[in-house]
């Protein structure tokens, strides 16, 4: 790094920045009950009201990328999957699928299907499980525990399918590495009219439940301007109206065949995210049934060779919160020469400091909670406000003086 | 003050019997959420997991004790007994066997406004001499939510003293002898209990310890010993609340006489008024479990926008009725 | 960095205390153990009285294993004296 | 149909274009490349920037610029030299782009001139060691940099 010229610069940038001295500046984080993860987020508080959030988010960086060079490309598919534990699946879906661009290979549609099958079954269990942490972060442990229950029930299912619940391992280069084992279609349809019961029923809990309506209605609102200007992905995009989906506008495993509605919603807060996420919680439920009536007999997976046609290939799925991007490059080798992995939560992190802004403390859990933020994925960001240019200079006291000048310009 | 009465304070109906009614409280709590969530909730250590509040007490006051460098360390150290004491004096005022109490005062209504407002100044207290971050956010919250929901309780608490036409507990209790004041006052007792979960801070007023939010709230810096006793403290408190509802809106230990002999009488009266209490303890908990938390300004919002009104018009009905 | 702030909750902790290590990456480095950014195993930095394998590991064998620790705790070994059984 | 639409930017800012089956590759100098993905976004529908890449090819530093929509991307590719390896920033002008030109200087030693973030670590954990090299370049020693932050 070119340290010696940059020292100008970093100060010149230094100062578009808001700096604030550290009284009234409150830790969450690294280590905080309402984190599932260990990161750090200093929020600059005046009373209640947050005036400024500072991220650090490289608790859980482990350099993948670097080490995805070194490993054959059958062995960076188990890496993958264990960058993100909530949607592991997608992580290795998007990187074979990524990979088989790069070769000349028809991959069986039967194991199209089966990706097709598992990822919404992965969906439906980050969206349950999304939906009862808000609860929790709202203070609504019942939901939390209520949800977290049903949540079991897919969880199950995945066991059933790949082996284990989390880390399925399921999709492998050239197809997936086991069929659907006999008698599970009847189990999984059983399951989903479970699930779709469950959903109901919090459809309408969500809506009528007072409290949580209050805590969550007008809370970290975005509209259609930032989101295309931030690039959020996912329910965090639609929620704002725009219907965006990769799965829809450009399907990959078997979403060709069996599309989903790509669902919106208007407000673009919190509220609406939840009815959002509720409904592509259904939506979920129908394609799993659909993917299983429609399956096609036939192979479940062809050969595929240690080492790569060279080239390049960009793919990208819909993971449960949002476009996950692959970049892959391959020298012919038996090992890529790149692989970059751009997570949901990357391109979320963004647009939820736009959403903290203004609010309570209080509401901090709930709006961060709404971004469905996954810090495994996301390895570090310390977030300053882009869009202001005002300078701010202060020292020792700063915030009482920045309190006295909030309230003379009220 | 002779022996019995010693024995009466100390003993039954007075503190080691509120104790175990606040240890038997916490696992009713914890059972009937567990329940409620589909879990099983304590299950371990005595029939039913009912040993597991006083084991769990035990443990925490075996446990190593950290005074943070920057506390203000003899009030961090002894705030906690203090803190202790306010449910533990409140208690005696409250009448089990028949509707004499172990204390009395022809004003202890008053008193017990005054045992309630301590509580919270210790709370208080005990946040700032801790001198954290999250204790000192958690206060900030106390002392907004105390003045929110002060005036509330104290209209739902003067309405069965104007119908009783005494300002003392015994005198309320005797006058339900022929109706509750539930049926009267029933706004008063609905805002009685939500005023009671502001300051017991359970959901959704657990504001100043909103654990996915500031950690322990106000306690966060507490540990071992001092932890222990202001756990049990907030247990007593749900007691000594529930039991205040009890006495003012559903007659105290009153109920039908089955036995001429005063002390099988007595016996009778005592299970009355634990019937009532656990109802009312059971309406708080099922109230909490089922509810999110609300922020402090919707908190404050509530209470001083529909809570406020709602008793006074109460207050000026009874004074009417009168 | 993370090591010391580690050690220091650890010893902030007040006593009685255990540590659990669950999952393969806190048992070793697990998949990770190549990464430039990743440790391998947590028993580098704390003294570990469990265990837990898996990636992740089952509930069910979270759970076994705190009964077993809960269970089979022996009592403090003083200080420079071996584990005999 | 992303090619005829790009033409005239291409032509512009004297960048070629090469067509795959999926991806239109925009390949324009070092210096044309925040006017490109200007460009780029001011197309309708296009302002969707999925991320940004970089590789080491061994004397040069290649930046990537994913743009997509529908199902095509376009990808605004340059490359800087490793021996002076700067950039203007496009975070004025495509904010999106901010955490991701970050994550490229922290991992490739890229300077990326008028990010907020020049400078600064972004992705790398504060006990890095200073003068241990970029961990994406060609030739960086995991191991050794592990024993560097003592965690081996």
């Amino acid at each position: 790094m070119s340290e010696q010229n940059t020292g100008e610069k970093r100060a010149e940038a230094g100062a578009g920045l808001m700096q604030y001295s550290t009284e009234g500046m409150m830790p969450f984080g690294p280590v905080h009950p309402s984190l599932k993860e260990p990161e750090y987020f200093k929020l600059y508080l005046e009373g209640e009201k947050i005036v400024h959030v500072e991220p650090r988010i490289g608790y859980v960086h482990r350099g993948i990328e670097r080490a995805a060079q070194e490993r054959t490309w059958i062995k960076n598919i188990y890496m993958f999957e264990r960058i993100c534990g909530i949607c592991s699946f997608h992580h290795s879906l998007t990187y074979t699928e990524g990979v088989e661009a790069l070769a000349p290979f028809e991959i069986p549609k039967r194991a199209k299907y089966l990706r097709e099958l598992v990822a919404e079954l992965e969906r439906i269990h980050s969206h349950l499980l999304w939906l009862g942490l808000l609860g929790h972060w709202a203070g609504f442990d019942t939901l939390f525990m209520w949800i977290w229950k049903d949540r079991e029930h897919v969880l199950d299912l995945e066991e059933a399918i790949s082996g284990n619940r989390v880390n399925k391992s399921y999709t492998t280069l050239g197809g997936v590495r086991n069929d659907l084992p006999d008698g599970l279609a009847e189990r999984i349809r059983t399951e989903m009219a479970y699930i779709e019961k469950r959903v109901e029923y919090y459809k309408g809990l969500v809506q009528s439940e007072e409290t949580l309506v209050v805590r969550t209605k007008g809370r970290g609102r975005i509209n259609q301007d930032v989101a295309r200007k931030l690039c959020p992905v996912g329910p965090l995009l639609r929620c704002t109206g725009i219907a965006r989906d990769v799965r829809a506008e450009d399907p990959y495993a078997s979403y060709g065949d069996v599309p989903p509605q790509v669902q919106t919603s208007k407000d673009g807060d919190i509220a609406s995210l939840m009815t959002l996420r509720l409904n592509e919680l259904t939506d979920s439920c129908r394609m799993v049934r659909e993917t299983l009536e429609r399956m096609p007999a036939g192979p479940y997976r062809v050969n595929f060779p240690r080492s790569v046609p060279a080239g390049e290939a960009s793919h990208h799925v819909e993971a449960p919160r949002g476009e996950l991007f692959y970049f892959v490059k391959s020298a012919g080798g038996s090992t890529p020469e790149r692989v970059k992995v751009r997570t949901s939560t990357l391109a979320n992190i963004l647009t939820a400091t736009e959403m903290l802004k203004g609010h309570a403390l209080a509401d901090v859990p709930v709006v961060l909670t709404g971004m469905d933020p996954c810090f495994g994925c996301m390895d570090r960001i310390s977030v300053v406000d882009v869009d202001k240019s005002k300078e701010w200079t202060v020292g020792g006291e700063s915030l009482r003086r920045y309190g006295i000048e909030y309230y003379r310009r009220k | 003050m002779d022996l019995v009465q010693v024995v009466e304070l100390l003993v039954f109906p007075g503190l080691t019997f509120f104790v175990f009614l606040a240890f038997f409280f916490e696992w009713l709590e914890r059972k009937t959420a567990a329940r409620m969530q589909g879990r099983r909730g304590p299950v371990v250590t005595g029939p039913f997991g009912l040993l597991q509040p006083v084991a769990d007490f035990f443990k925490l006051a075996a446990k190593e004790e950290i005074v943070p460098a920057e506390s203000d360390t003899f009030v961090f150290r002894w705030g906690p007994a203090l803190y202790f004491a306010a449910p533990a004096i409140g208690i005696a005022f409250i009448p089990v066997l028949g509707s004499q109490s172990v204390l009395n005062n022809p004003l202890d209504l008053l008193f017990m406004l005054f045992v309630l407002t301590f509580s919270t100044l210790m709370a208080t207290l005990l946040g700032y001499a801790s001198a954290g971050r999250y204790s000192t956010i958690a206060i900030g919250r106390l002392v907004i939510q105390y003045t929110s929901y002060e005036i509330p309780l104290l209209l739902a608490m003067v309405t069965p003293a104007v119908l009783g036409g005494s300002l003392s507990i015994e005198g309320v209790v005797s006058a339900q002898s022929s109706y509750w004041y539930i049926l009267p006052a029933f706004v008063a007792f609905v805002v009685f209990i939500v005023a009671a979960l502001a300051e017991l801070e359970k959901p959704p007023f657990d504001i100043p310890e909103a654990s996915t939010e500031i950690v322990g709230g106000w306690m966060t810096e507490f540990s071992g010993n001092a932890l222990a006793y202001i756990k049990l403290t907030k247990n007593l408190s749900y007691v000594f609340l529930s039991a205040l509802a009890v006495s003012l809106f559903l007659g105290g230990p009153g109920g039908p006489v089955l036995f001429s002999n005063g002390n099988l009488q007595a016996a009778v009266y005592a299970c009355y008024f634990l019937l009532k209490l656990f109802a009312v303890g059971f309406l708080i908990f099922a109230i909490k479990t089922g509810l999110a938390r609300v922020r402090i300004d919707q908190a404050a919002r509530l209470f001083w926008t529909v809570l406020t009104p709602l008793s006074l018009a109460q207050l000026a009905l009874v004074v009417l009725l009168r | 960095m993370m090591r010391e702030r580690l050690r220091t909750v650890y010893e902030q902790m007040p006593e009685p205390r255990h540590v659990v290590a669950i999952g393969a990456c806190a048992l070793g480095g697990g998949v990770m153990k190549d990464c430039y950014s990743a440790g391998s195993g947590i028993d580098s930095v704390v003294p570990v009285d469990l265990y837990i394998p898996g990636c992740p590991p089952r509930p069910e064998a979270i759970i076994y294993g705190i009964l077993k620790l809960v269970t089979g705790i022996p009592d403090p070994i003083p200080e420079g004296e071996a584990i005999v059984k | 149909m992303s090619s005829e639409e790009l033409a005239p930017l291409a032509f512009r800012l004297g960048g070629t274009i090469a067509a795959g089956p999926k991806t239109t590759v925009l390949t324009v100098p070092p210096d044309k490349v925040v006017d490109a993905c200007k460009g780029v976004v001011a197309l309708p529908g296009w302002y969707h920037l999925s991320t940004m890449t970089g590789m080491d090819l061994g004397q040069d530093i290649a930046i990537l610029y994913h743009f997509w929509q529908g199902k095509r991307f376009i990808q605004v590719r340059t490359q800087v030299p490793k021996s002076a390896p700067r950039l203007r920033s496009i975070s004025g002008d495509v904010a999106a782009g901010v955490l991701y030109e970050a994550e490229i200087q922290d991992v490739l030693g890229v300077a990326f001139e008028g990010n907020p973030f020049l400078g600064k670590r972004l992705i790398l954990p504060d006990a890095y060691p200073a003068d241990a090299p970029p961990p994406l370049q060609k030739g960086t020693d995991p191991h050794k940099i592990k024993k560097m932050m003592e965690l081996e």
